[in-house]
């Protein structure tokens, strides 16, 4: 198993390297450059100006060139510098990252526990009226673009009724420590975290009924209730188990996708997360900034992808034993 | 003594089924320790009647009519907790197929353990032990390896006797067991019918089995019910069933089965040798990489013989033995590790691209499974004209070829605009053989081309391909695992084992006369071989004449 | 294909998902020659709620244009948006999986590396990053959207392939003599097909959702009128004037109800897994 | 006026740094503008009040500017503020690092400290607007003892500001705060008023509205909303919208019309835009009447407007005349929007239906920020939206964007529509070397004339910014420069 995990790692080393490069060329492939943005932004009206900038930036150097010192800090765990923001970019992500993962791994949790809890209730009735209010309730959630679902949670909660905030990722100015802060971010997480949440949940919700369906059929089922074991057991023993394994699946792509995939929710509720230092720096062109992003982004994809075949080795002994 | 007594029972099929009903006015009575087999063809409303007796009827299907008594309950009136107390613990049910009737992600102890659970009834560790003692039991060599094992680290045969020892775990006064042995080979066939036998004797259960093997009824069954589109045809006690059959249908059953012999043979070694295989050799490694060593299989291993012009050879052995291995290679669908495979002086082993693509459609294959050999997307007239016309003939001269084709295999011309779902099994491996003649191929290899389908229509396919064979002047390898089969169509016959030829020689003399411990095992394991001499000897003539 | 058919009609949702899909085609079709009124022409004062003004029955937005010419032009920019990016992805993908599951070795692991590459940034931010290295245009939007959505369809066929490779009659094909391409055209895909129309039809859901979120944050083409664009333009004045989002949200929210009841229906009735047996 | 309380405010967007002698965008000043500060402040006519100096003499000749520092004034690290602070931040910092000043500072000749609380201006020739440049973003005095003979663009200090202002850099939360603090050693006793000035990092502009609805921020400095929403705001209990504190910026927007090539080098055809342009419906619908129609190439609020320049109005009959007389034939025009926001999006589909109207043909190209500095500053456009501030002075924010010397590719904030006039190039020159107001406003009101006669850009509107605040906020505006010049003033009535 070690040895697995070891080979692994050192696979996803290599990819991760080359995609650093691409990305490195995507990035540098849109037009503009941090320099003419801050300069703009500067009102600055001569070139010795911008060109001056871009010497401090290392842009007038040829792309190979910025390519190849790139990668060399990369290895070295160094994600460069962020002019625009006169700070490391490790230092830029290590800041956001915390409450980029406080918002997706709760909605992670949320989206899963909900949506096989809801699954799992709407198979056991299927074709009742309950499997079909879950059902269609998890498909307009489904289908109702997330950013619109964001705006209306915060217009209801936080102006018209007043129960929760309607941004941000603590009360600023409380000075609040230890549990009450706790508290407090926990508050400010519901919004968020449920409303990105709720996408998901209807996913795994789908998945989780068609997947228990189809297991239902299987002959092992038959032999289960053959031994005269109440529905509840097999329900949960015998058919749970083997439909979780494509839930697994989806749940290791979401999962990947943790550092950056919450943009919107990021923007209509200023979480001070990764999805939206993403954004900003794709308009300001901050490369590095970016590029960090995009490098902390895969390694995630790889770690849970990683994470997703352990489990499933955990979970199937077929795979297990084979490996 | 009866236990068990089912009174005119009607069981319906949903809207849009093939038949109104799937069982109709079915009354049987069952006795202790008696073992009652049903007979009848694919479809017949065999499993029906068994899952009524277990309350599992699938979604959809309903009793309509009758009763079910057990104990002087009628169990079509019970409710469903009354029922779930039943089974397992007064009715055992064993399923066909052992691949997927256990949980593919619990251990074989637990499994086993879950029926005391369910029932409530001893600790946890009392299950355990238990467990234990049931697969030992059962025969499984090492239980205590297997009771921590996953069903996938057993093979077919074991995984049946832990699905029996499951069903026995409670000794229950009924045990239905729907063709518990047709997904495997005849040694472990043989294995598990004793098993049963045994286990009635010590425990003076009743068992309902069903096949549709009538070797199999005549080595256990007290008696026999014939089934046909959900009715009983025929009910009786076995000799008097299998040697004096009354209904038409039991009869044509019955005449449909293969026998050992066959007709008298003539000796084609003198033809030309067509192809001639040298040292073939077909070694699989699987799993390897980084982590782990491979698990090496010499799937083929050294293989060599000819085969002559206008002759069969069959190939048998057990489950994985390398017999599909052996006829892939020859037509190179799996290249082979080394070995020469020469037809007509063109070593069809090193070909490759453009050579390869000719020299093939002189060597052609028919498929096992009759339903997945067709691409249902495509009409039977696409399929039958692809091969010729991607060898350059023009689609209306191949259409034409493929009408004929059709004819010739007893199926309408018109048949060319159908799809592949259109047809039974039967006809579709007719299509199978047709696909195979259309490229004008020389020799044909027909790998368990009769495995999958009902005795009745396996007689009929094994008539065509010996006329065919005769006609075209074809030469075929003849693969399967079933040596009455291979007896009955074969010149010669090779034996494998572990990929390794064990015996070779004319089929008298192989079957007959078998020179090998493991051909005679596996003849051993033929179930009926007592009523078919008992049944030759009733009529006087060979089961089955070609 | 008739019985597929009654399968999928016996799938109530379905069924209501066709009418309102076909409804919002005819619209997209047949509406701008109806409704001829430009949806960029200022008729209005600003911000008139639906049903106040004669002849403006949805009212007007920011700038006084028509809404309910937007909704109708909008209708058929969003189902191209999702009809042509699925396409298009369909267009790389189904090669892509294609060709990776049916030669596997090294040309599995080389494209299906590729196809990797495309999973590790988050499809939104690749999508918003794209759009920074073309520009936001009707054209650009869409390609954009079917590099995103392309993965999944090459994973997807992918593994069908790899099952359907094996399948006898594939080796039946072989032995006839056709080449590499004949197989996968005729005898692979054709069988993968039903499982790539469902997930189509869910991918063109996707896309319409996508292109209205790149709206929201601004990168839609502000040449064309499309729904997405109608939220986006509208959000800043969603406490004023909910309408204005409210009304192409509405449409979004029920055209890609509609294509996932459908695509529901089609996995009923065209994958035979989940078949019910029987009928 | 009463001590004490919190003010929390809008920050949008959020600043890449805080140190203003290096960064000198918009939020980065209305942030730093509380802890940096520099020689003067000036009132909403641009007048010149005290700040560092105390007071200031100009000689005879405009050659020399002496001024006149407070004493007691400390650095928030506790180092004494002396005259040689101002001479190191504008002789060697600034010239370095603020591209804006480093222009102006070519007519300084030699800066100098003849004693710890005096400072010495120096000029080579007159500069007219030079008293109107010791603005704190203009010219922002740093710290001497922190930044001498390092790297100032690379200093750690930059991410833990030092200043002289009245409030200190506590704390940065990016992505969410910025948290200062009362300098309770602020050199004028009494002041600051406020205790903590927290400004919010809100990405969303309805979520920035939703935080002073529900009370989390007290004030909308201008353009942290949309226009749309201003009204709506407007109506709440307790809430009062000023669109001063911009005068001396004096944001001022129009059109690029692409005079290097294509259908914009014909003046008919850039006449015929000009008066298809419905402004009025602009300001009504886009900006809430707030602002004015502008009327040439110099705001109202800077200095030596003219207002009576030749007509410019919204005429569309007009405009198909010019179109008609024009070489204009059908070419589709590309239109860049503003990728500032929703109003600037809207504003540009307006024109472009106005455009439409008179029979142009137009198509809108969607960039972010950084294509469209790319796209204007390569001349990649026919019309293009843009803004600039004014600085209070035709020679500091106006010339640039009209003299031929300023046409250059790579920026998008000089002459990008490629003007050319010598004549009024040399009256440019002229004005700005003058240093008698009287004959200023005559040159300065000449080239107007000239420039809206050659229409080289449309002119829009003088932009008016709403901050939005909490009535019991008081004096929160009380220069020319707004929020933007710090809270010291400001108040919170209990
Ligand atoms: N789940 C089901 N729903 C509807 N009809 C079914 C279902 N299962 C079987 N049938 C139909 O019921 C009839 C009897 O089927 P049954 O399974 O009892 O046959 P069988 O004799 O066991 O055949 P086999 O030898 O193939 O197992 C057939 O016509 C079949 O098509
Ligand atoms: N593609 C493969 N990769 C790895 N191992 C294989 C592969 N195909 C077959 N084998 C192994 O090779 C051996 C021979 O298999 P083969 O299919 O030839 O047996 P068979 O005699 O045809 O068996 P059956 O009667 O079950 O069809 C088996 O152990 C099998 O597991
Ligand atoms: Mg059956
Ligand atoms: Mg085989």
């Amino acid at each position: 198993m070690i040895r697995f995990i070891l080979a692994r790692l050192l696979k996803a080393a290599v990819i991760l390297m080359a995609i650093l490069v691409l990305n490195f060329f995507l990035i540098h492939a849109a037009p503009g450059d941090p320099a003419a943005v801050m300069a703009g932004e500067a009102g600055a009206t001569d070139e010795q100006f911008i060109a001056d900038l871009r010497a401090r930036f290392g842009l007038d150097q040829p792309l190979s060139t910025q390519l190849w010192l790139y990668i060399k800090g990369a290895a070295q765990l160094d994600l460069g510098y962020s002019y625009r923001q006169n700070m490391p970019v490790a230092q830029l992500i290590l800041d956001r990252l915390p409450a980029t993962l406080l918002l997706t791994l709760t909605a992670f949790v949320i989206s899963i526990v909900l949506g096989v809890v809801a699954g799992v209730l709407a198979a056991s009735r299927q074709g009742g009226w309950g499997d079909t209010l879950i059902s269609a309730v998890a498909m307009i959630f489904y289908a109702t673009p997330l950013f619109w679902i964001a705006l209306m949670a915060s217009l209801l909660f936080s102006v018209v009724l007043g129960w929760l905030p309607g941004f941000g990722y603590e009360t600023i100015g409380a000075n609040y420590t230890g549990l009450v802060r706790g508290l407090d971010i926990a508050r400010h997480l519901i919004l968020p975290a449920t409303t990105l949440g709720l996408f998901f949940t209807a996913i795994y919700m789908r998945m989780t009924r068609a997947s228990m369906l189809e297991v239902s059929r299987l002959d092992f089922v038959k032999t289960a209730r053959a031994k005269g074991l109440r529905p509840g057991v097999i329900q949960r023993r015998h058919i749970l188990r083997n439909a979780l394994l494509p839930v697994i699946t989806l749940a290791g792509l979401q999962a990947g996708q943790i550092v950056g995939g919450a943009v919107l929710t990021e923007t209509v509720f200023a979480w001070p997360g990764i999805g939206r230092l993403m954004f900003d720096a794709i308009n300001q062109r901050d490369y590095n900034v970016l590029l960090g992003v995009f490098f902390v982004s895969a390694a995630m994809v790889l770690l849970f992808n990683l994470i997703t075949d352990i489990l499933y080795v955990v979970v199937d002994p077929r795979i297990r034993i084979r490996s | 003594m009866t236990i068990l007594q089912i009174r005119n029972l009607s069981i319906a099929l949903p809207k849009g089924a093939d038949r109104p009903h799937a069982v109709e006015d079915v009354s049987l009575e069952l006795a202790a320790g008696e073992i009652l087999c049903i007979v009848g063809e694919s479809g017949s409303g065999k499993s029906m009647s068994a899952n009524a007796l277990m309350g599992l009827l699938p979604e959809g299907v309903r009793p309509v009519k009758g009763s079910i008594t057990y104990q002087g309950r009628d169990l079509l009136q019970a409710d469903e907790g009354d029922l779930r107390a039943l089974r397992g613990r007064d009715i055992g049910m064993i399923f066909q197929e052992p691949l997927s009737a256990l949980n593919p992600l619990m251990r074989i102890g637990a499994q086993i353990a879950e029926v005391f659970e369910a029932h409530r009834l001893l600790t946890p560790v009392a299950r355990q032990s238990r467990a234990l003692e049931l697969l030992h039991e059962v025969g499984l060599p090492d239980p205590k390896k297997a009771i921590r094992a996953y069903p996938f680290q057993l093979s077919g045969g074991q995984r049946q006797r832990v699905m029996i020892a499951m069903a026995l775990a409670l000794e229950p006064k009924v045990l239905i067991a729907d063709e518990p042995t047709t997904a495997l080979d005849v040694t472990t066939q043989a294995q598990i019918l004793k098993l049963i036998e045994d286990l009635r004797r010590k425990r003076n259960m009743a068992v309902i089995f069903i096949t549709h093997d009538f070797g199999v009824v005549a080595d256990i069954a007290d008696r026999v019910i014939v089934m046909q589109h959900g009715r009983i045809v025929e009910e009786g006690p076995a000799r008097d069933v299998l040697l004096h059959a009354r209904h038409p249908y039991t009869q044509k059953l019955i005449a449909a089965i293969p026998g050992p012999g066959g007709e008298a043979k003539d000796d084609k070694q003198g033809a030309p040798a067509i192809l001639r295989v040298r040292g073939l050799n077909k070694i699989y490694k699987t799993g390897g990489g980084l982590f782990s060593s491979p698990r090496v299989v010499h799937a083929v291993n050294d293989m060599t013989f000819d085969l002559h012009t206008g002759e069969t050879i069959g190939i048998v052995g057990e489950s994985g033995s390398g017999k599909s291995t052996a006829g892939r290679c020859l037509v190179r669908l799996v290249a082979p590790d080394s070995g020469r495979v020469e037809m007509a002086g063109v070593d069809m082993a090193s070909l490759s691209g453009a050579d390869l693509r000719a020299n093939r459609r002189r060597i052609q294959m028919i498929f096992q499974d009759p339903y997945s050999s067709l691409n249902p997307r495509s009409t039977i007239g696409r399929i039958l004209t692809e091969g010729p016309v991607s060898y350059g003939t023009p689609r209306a001269e191949a259409l034409a070829r493929a009408r004929e084709l059709l004819e010739l295999v007893g199926l309408d011309a018109s048949a060319v605009t159908r799809y592949p779902h259109e047809f039974s099994g039967g006809q579709r491996q007719r299509v199978g053989i047709a696909r195979a003649l259309a490229l004008q191929p020389d020799i044909i290899i027909a790998d368990e081309a009769v495995s999958a389908l009902d005795v009745s229509i396996q007689a009929q396919v094994l008539d065509l391909l010996a006329d065919l064979k005769r006609q075209l002047n074809l030469s075929m390898l003849f693969i399967t695992h079933d040596l009455r089969v291979a007896a009955q169509v074969c010149d010669r016959i090779i034996v494998m084992k572990q990929g390794r030829v064990v015996e070779m020689g004319s089929a008298d003399t192989v079957l007959t006369a078998p020179e090998h411990d493991y051909t005679r095992a596996l003849l051993e394991a033929i179930p009926g071989r007592d009523y078919e001499r008992a049944l030759k000897d009733a009529t006087g003539v060979p089961a089955c004449q070609s | 294909m008739k019985k597929g058919f009654a399968r999928f009609a016996r799938n109530r949702g379905a069924l209501i998902g066709l009418v309102i899909l076909t409804l919002v085609i005819v619209i997209a079709a047949l509406g701008p020659p109806l409704y001829p009124q430009d949806p960029w022409r200022m008729v209005q004062r600003p911000f008139l709620p639906p049903f106040t003004a004669p002849g403006l029955p949805l009212g007007t937005d920011a700038l006084g244009r028509d809404v309910l010419a937007g909704l109708i032009h909008g209708a058929r920019v969003s189902l191209m948006v999702g009809l042509v990016s699925t396409v298009v992805a369909l267009l790389i993908g189904v090669p892509v999986g294609a060709l990776a599951g049916y030669f596997g070795g090294w040309v599995d692991d080389a494209l299906m590396r590729f196809t990797e590459f495309f999973q590790t940034i988050p499809s939104f931010a690749l999508a918003i990053v794209l759009l920074a290295i073309f520009q936001p245009s009707l054209f650009f939007i869409i390609l954009s959207i079917a590099i995103v959505s392309w993965p999944p369809v090459a994973r997807l066929v992918r593994g069908e392939v790899l099952s359907l490779r094996s399948r006898e009659y594939v080796e039946a094909a072989v032995l006839s003599g056709q080449n590499s391409r004949q197989i996968i055209t005729r005898q692979v895909l054709p069988n993968a097909v039903s499982s790539i129309i469902v997930l189509a039809s869910l991918m063109v859901a996707t896309a319409i959702l996508l292109e209205s979120s790149l709206a929201f944050l601004g990168l839609g083409d502000p040449n064309v009128m499309s729904w997405g664009y109608m939220i986006g333009a509208a959000r800043t004045v969603l406490r004023t004037a909910w309408w204005l989002t409210f009304i192409p949200g509405v449409a979004i929210l029920l055209s890609v109800l509609a294509l996932n009841l459908i695509g529901e229906g089609l996995n009923d009735a065209l994958n035979p897994r989940l078949a019910r047996r029987g009928e | 006026q009463e001590a004490g309380g919190t003010l929390n405010l809008v920050i949008q967007p959020e600043p890449p740094s805080l140190m203003m002698g290096i960064v000198q965008n918009g939020p980065t000043q209305m942030v730093a503008g509380d802890i940096y500060e520099s020689l003067l402040r000036y009132d909403s006519d641009l007048n010149p009040m005290p700040s560092l100096a105390r007071k200031w003499e100009v000689s005879e000749d405009g050659l020399t500017y002496t001024f006149h520092l407070q004493e007691g004034v400390k650095w928030h690290d506790g180092e004494d503020f002396t005259a040689e602070d101002v001479v190191f931040s504008a002789d060697v910092f600034l010239r370095e690092t603020h591209p804006r000043l480093r222009a102006t500072l070519d007519y300084v000749e030699s800066i100098k400290a003849p004693d710890d609380h005096t400072v010495v201006f120096k000029l080579r020739e007159p500069f007219g607007p030079f008293l109107g440049t010791f603005e704190a973003g203009t010219m922002p005095i740093v710290p001497k003892h922190i930044y001498e003979g390092t790297d100032f663009a690379n200093n750690e200090m930059n991410n833990t500001p030092i200043g002289t202002g009245p409030f200190k850099f506590n704390e940065w939360q990016r992505g969410s705060y910025i948290h200062l603090v009362k300098n309770e050693d602020y050199y004028i006793e009494g002041k600051p008023y406020l205790d903590e000035v927290y400004y919010h990092v809100i990405p969303d502009a309805a979520s920035r509205a939703v935080a002073y609805e529900t009370g989390t921020v007290d004030v909308l400095p201008g353009g942290s909303v949309e226009n749309f929403d201003v009204p709506r705001l407007t109506e709440l209990p307790n809430t009062c919208v000023t669109d001063a504190g911009w005068e001396y910026f004096g944001p001022h927007s129009w059109m690029w019309m692409n005079n290097h090539k294509g259908p914009m080098t014909d003046p008919n055809t850039r006449k015929a835009v000009m008066h298809a342009l419905d402004r009025q419906f602009a300001l009504d619908a886009l900006w809430n009447g707030l602002g004015k129609l502008a009327t040439g190439p110099v705001s109202s609020s800077t200095r030596f407007h003219e207002a009576d320049t030749p007509s410019i109005a919204y005429d569309p009959d007009l405009a198909r005349e010019y179109l008609e007389k024009s070489s204009y034939n059908g070419e589709t025009l590309q239109l860049l929007p503003l990728p500032y926001g929703e109003t600037w999006q809207r504003w540009a589909e307006a024109a472009r239906q106005n455009l439409i109207d008179v029979g142009f043909n137009v198509e809108l190209v969607a960039t972010d920020v950084a294509g469209w500095n790319q796209r204007v500053a390569d001349w990649d456009f026919d019309l293009a939206f843009t803004y600039l501030y004014q600085y209070g002075d035709p020679a500091l924010g106006v010339s640039r964007t009209y003299v031929e010397s300023n046409i250059a590719k790579g920026s998008p904030w000089n002459n990008v529509a490629g003007y050319r006039n010598p004549e009024v190039d040399a009256l440019w020159e002229q004005a700005a070397l003058s240093t008698s107001d009287e004959t200023r406003q005559e040159l300065y009101t000449e080239i107007q004339n000239r420039i809206v006669e050659d229409v080289p850009v449309a002119w829009l509107l003088e932009l008016g910014f709403p901050t939005i605040y909490r009535c019991n906020v008081q004096d929160l505006v009380t220069t020319a420069i707004g929020i933007n010049d710090g809270l010291r003033d400001a108040w919170i009535e209990q």
